[in-house]
């Protein structure tokens, strides 16, 4: 035994065993091409997963399941993670079958088929999805664990379509009484939301390609309807339907959900931009730091009203700033992805992400939040996001300010 | 100006339109005619809801309750106080956030019963509705809903009057409500912790070491265990 | 069967049983959300896959599979549809057992974990990758019958990791003697290739990241280099060494292969740039189009040497030209796609799509390449690519010029 | 000047830098000491290549021949004819191409055999190697390459003198070979077809109409059935 200890020791003098030994893999012959004609992910990353957070919607139908934002990179969003919200289940639905029709206060009215729809003018644009709920569990205290919980139904993907304002072109809209569209999905909950004229001729898409292929069953395959900047459940999938109108419609989802409870009772209807935020991702709530020194402190920032502008640091719970490195592209209403140096002398650290957009506007905190709106109102929480690194090297979640 | 892909699609035929256009407005356009009582209603609610929504509408089985929350003063003032900051009352119900009873005409037509939506006839829709606003108090048992006096219990919902329209946040060139500076140094912070996870939530979303890369700058803490001191 | 066809002549009149018998997925409830912790594309989508060329290759472990460009929007390329490129076969290593190794005519030299790369100062950015004998079997005559077999070998992804210049900035490198680096893999072919030192120290990346996630198996889980604007061999996969030095090394896939046969018979040795490149994707050979009418003509265009300034259409065998959409964001050494409408008028048309560079550089036709490389240099074949429509709405691969 | 990551990673010790610095560049930098005859290569290529390669080299099975194509005048000029323009010789084999020894030592080192890359010991590489040589006529069959001698073997390739570098395809700033210019109206082409997929060819891909998706502005060509005329 100590002989065996004493090679071992040497060995390990003379340097790692995994470069001295040289691997399998350096010595084989590996897996032939087209082993898997569609790839998936290494078998090492499976932790990486989308998952439902327990006891926050009581069935699986009518729930969400969170992007694990703790480690991904850059800005787009593996298809195959982006964060799921159905309201009565999702569906795989034969796209030959699916029809969009366009009607109401239009000259004409219109059916297309996905044949047709494929064949007009496209766009390909990058945009981000956050749903109006992400957050929302800690508008009052902390309450989740790490960032894939806190933060992780928000996504981005370069998304391929037709402009809605070219469709809308196409029926001849009566530009005078046109106030409001309806999007309505093809699935069970045929989901259903109002936006503004306004918007609907600005730059929403109606889309089948996203992160350049068809959009995934999950995420509305084959149609769904892409509102830049505005709350997830705005970007109806399945998408079947849209109705040009003059009131809004207050359906359920408008009318009941995703509307904010402010202090004095009242509901802030049709709320839907989802105003600057951000978040450290590494290092995160629930993360251990693996030893002191050197760290690249990353994080995304995004803002519905434009781009981002600039993203500061905090590593002292907010007393002290510094500007982080954007990565390019910095896109209208995408994902903007931040990094920036970070020494961890290992004493107990407070971070923080503090995002300002093109129109200037500044990431809040969680109190200037609640002096305007409470605690109560559910959606569109956009707080700057603590997290406590406690002399352990664990990172906490918590609220500082 | 015509375009070059003009052609493309068709016209909707009445038929189309008439299968596919089935919402309902505030101001009812879009409903279509008919009538159900709350007798009826309650026998659709028994059969084909009660098992989701409690025979009350009270149940928090699959979602928030629908019924509950609301008082004869709501249905006079038109704002529920339950919603108003300060409240007891446990649960926001769907009657207690409603405004529009044409939301809840839509809805049920739309959407329900959850596993087998869009199964209703009319008459059942105007039925199921008319019981679940008499159990909210807004309509009386004997009471038969209907295209002709929807408008008339509109006037009676709860919360009516409960909701604000803040374009800001409607709009994307709107004005946020909330107001931070980009204050560099020594900025006003108490730079203390004022909420941290509870203990019971520490594992409460499975083993966080299992939902981390097993490479990287960190690891995912062990969360079967509680943290190091 | 009179009634019956009478009955459906009616029913097709008042409208489209798509439309009028509401489907299943409108009339019940769907899939529960993280049904798939990682999602997949829809069923339908089971027709794009990556696939081998017959006959290229001998043995599928050194082995191309192409991406179907022919059903792709935007510029990213899903990553389980990128192409792959083994010399002795792919695997899936363990990447706490994986290390990087950096020496040579440095100050100090230095090994790396996974953990200590990724806590390193990184940087997202998009970028193509192109092998360097794309659309090669199209040197001499038309050989292909569609754009995944003659254009499928590049793809488009958001890369993170290390610059190389902080890697090498952190070894001191000798900024007298050092003139290049080698860059090797950890597999069975151990993959070596010569990079300029005025190369490594712009843009290069030392990546883990892809798309958000970690790089697939396929393409070099756990740390590829990233060359933009060079050929992808030099893309090192499974990177487990950079040695620096001041001569090339003249390694098999730069001695052997990825050398360009001249006329004269002399081989251009470290010929890596891909220059600039364009193809339309839809239509393209072997699809059919189903009507007369508009269509959205969209492509792809790229360059190793910096941005995409400008992708010109033709419809008529290069006579005339017209100026396509460009999607934004279009960035340095990525793919940019561009659109262009085109109305068919059923008679046989010849689609062309040509591409400019920011530096001003012009895509080539085939006779032009042909006149100072002849046909036989294998590699870096950037040529014009047409599409013959005929009558029938069938599109050919051919050459014209 | 030193930055806050300095201190990551670690120096590599001098037995790592000797387990994975295996590259041999043309100076025959990194060349291990060593020899191996011809006789010694033969038995290792009978055993452990010619199952792949052929027992001459010349096997297509799994890739080009490695020898053959080259002549004993090409090993005076260091040119080899058979690869200027209208030769008839089919292939173009590694002997024909290479031009640096180094690279075959490097490779066969690295990556040979194929299916059990980096077993062969030294002296194996060298007596493979010279195995190769001498089917290549470049050395005797009595021949023993050694580190010694390789740089005489060097002066021998018969492709020695074939590399051209032309720089500009090998920095990013460089200035293409081929132009063209961006005419717009009325450009000079013949518009004719000079080139297009051979019958053949047709469906030696599969069947295209299964490679498109069911749906979009086109389908895939059934390729099983002749083109629609
Ligand atoms: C199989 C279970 C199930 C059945 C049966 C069912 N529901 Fe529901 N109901 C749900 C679920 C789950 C939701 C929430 C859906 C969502 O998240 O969008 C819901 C939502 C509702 C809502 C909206 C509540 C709110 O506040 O958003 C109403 C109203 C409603 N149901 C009425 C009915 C009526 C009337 C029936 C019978 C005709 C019925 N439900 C049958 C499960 C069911
Ligand atoms: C199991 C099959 C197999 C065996 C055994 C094998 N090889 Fe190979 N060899 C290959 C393949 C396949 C390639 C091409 C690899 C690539 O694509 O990079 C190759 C490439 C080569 C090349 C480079 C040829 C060129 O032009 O690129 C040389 C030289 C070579 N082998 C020599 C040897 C020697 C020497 C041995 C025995 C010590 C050997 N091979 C054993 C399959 C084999
Ligand atoms: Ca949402
Ligand atoms: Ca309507
Ligand atoms: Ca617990
Ligand atoms: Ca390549
Ligand atoms: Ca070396
Ligand atoms: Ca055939
Ligand atoms: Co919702
Ligand atoms: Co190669």
């Amino acid at each position: 035994a100590i002989a065996a200890g004493q090679a071992t020791r040497a060995r390990a003098a003379e340097g790692d065993p995994a470069i001295l030994e040289l691997p399998e893999h350096t010595r084989g012959l590996g897996r032939p091409v087209a082993e898997r004609p569609y790839g998936l992910p290494s078998q090492w990353e499976a932790n990486l997963q989308r998952r439902e957070s327990p006891g926050l919607t009581r069935v699986p139908q009518a729930s969400v399941s969170f992007t694990p934002l703790q480690g991904l990179f850059g800005i787009i969003t593996p298809s195959g993670l982006h964060f799921e919200r159905h309201h009565q289940g999702w569906w795989d639905i034969d796209p030959s079958k699916h029809r969009l029709m366009v009607h109401g206060l239009v000259k004409r009215s219109r059916v297309f088929t996905m044949d047709e729809l494929m064949r007009l003018p496209s766009v390909s644009r990058i945009h981000f999805i956050e749903c109006g709920a992400n957050s929302a569990p800690e508008w009052g205290n902390v309450a989740l664990p790490t960032v894939q919980y806190t933060h992780g139904m928000v996504s981005c993907s370069e998304f391929t379509g037709v402009l809605l304002s070219t469709l809308l072109d196409m029926c001849g809209i009566d530009r005078k009484t046109a106030k409001f569209v309806l999007a309505e999905g093809a699935d069970g909950s045929s989901m259903t939301r109002t936006i503004a004229i306004e918007r609907a001729l600005d730059d929403c898409i109606v889309a089948w390609g996203m992160n350049g292929e068809m959009l995934r069953p999950e995420n509305g395959y084959p149609l769904r309807l892409v509102v830049p900047g505005v709350q997830g459940v705005s970007w109806v999938k399945y998408l079947r339907r849209i109705e040009v109108g003059d009131q809004k419609w207050a359906t359920k989802d408008e009318a009941v959900h995703y509307i904010d409870l402010m202090p004095d009772g009242t509901h802030r209807q049709y709320t839907g931009i989802q105003e600057c935020k951000s978040v450290i991702t590494t290092p995160s709530g629930g993360q251990m730091l693996l030893d002191k020194g050197f760290y690249n402190v990353s994080g995304l920032a995004w803002s519905g009203r434009g781009r981002i502008q600039r993203v500061d640091v905090s590593v002292d719970g907010g007393r002290n700033w510094r500007t982080a490195r954007l990565e390019g592209p910095v896109l209208d209403k995408a994902l903007a992805r931040f990094n920036i140096d970070w020494v961890w002398d290992g004493k107990p650290a407070i971070l923080q992400s503090r995002a300002i957009d093109s129109t200037g506007y500044v990431q809040p905190k969680i109190n200037q939040l609640r002096a305007v709106r409470g605690t109560r109102s559910i959606y569109h929480q956009n707080a700057i996001q603590s997290w406590r690194v406690a002399e352990s090297g664990e990172v906490f979640n918590v609220q500082v300010y | 100006q015509s375009k070059p892909w003009d052609h493309i699609g068709r016209e909707a035929t009445p038929a189309e339109i008439k299968a596919w256009d089935i919402d309902v407005r505030p101001d009812f356009k879009g409903l279509p005619k008919g009538s159900g009582s709350v007798a009826l209603g309650e026998k659709v609610w028994e059969a084909q809801c009660a098992s989701c929504h409690g025979s009350f509408g009270e149940s928090n089985e699959v979602f928030t309750p629908i019924v509950g929350g609301t008082t004869k003063a709501d249905i006079e003032t038109g704002r529920v106080k339950n919603l108003v900051l300060g409240s007891n009352f446990p649960q926001r119900t769907t009657l207690m956030k409603v405004a529009t009873v044409s939301t809840l005409w839509d809805y049920i037509n739309r959407a329900m019963p959850w596993n087998a939506p869009k199964t209703l006839k009319t008459d059942e829709v105007y039925g199921v509705l008319a019981y679940i606003l008499n159990m909210g108090d807004i309509v009386p048992a004997d009471f038969t809903l209907s295209d002709q006096n929807i408008a008339e219990v509109q006037k009676r919902m709860p919360n009516r009057n409960g909701m604000a329209f803040h374009e800001p946040l409607w709009k994307a060139d709107g004005k946020g409500d909330v107001k931070n500076v980009a204050c560099m140094k020594d900025c006003p912070t108490e730079a203390q912790v004022r909420s941290s996870l509870p203990d019971f939530a520490r594992d409460a979303h499975g083993n966080i070491l299992e939902q981390n890369r097993v490479v990287g700058p960190v690891r995912g803490a062990d969360t079967t265990k509680p943290p190091v001191k």
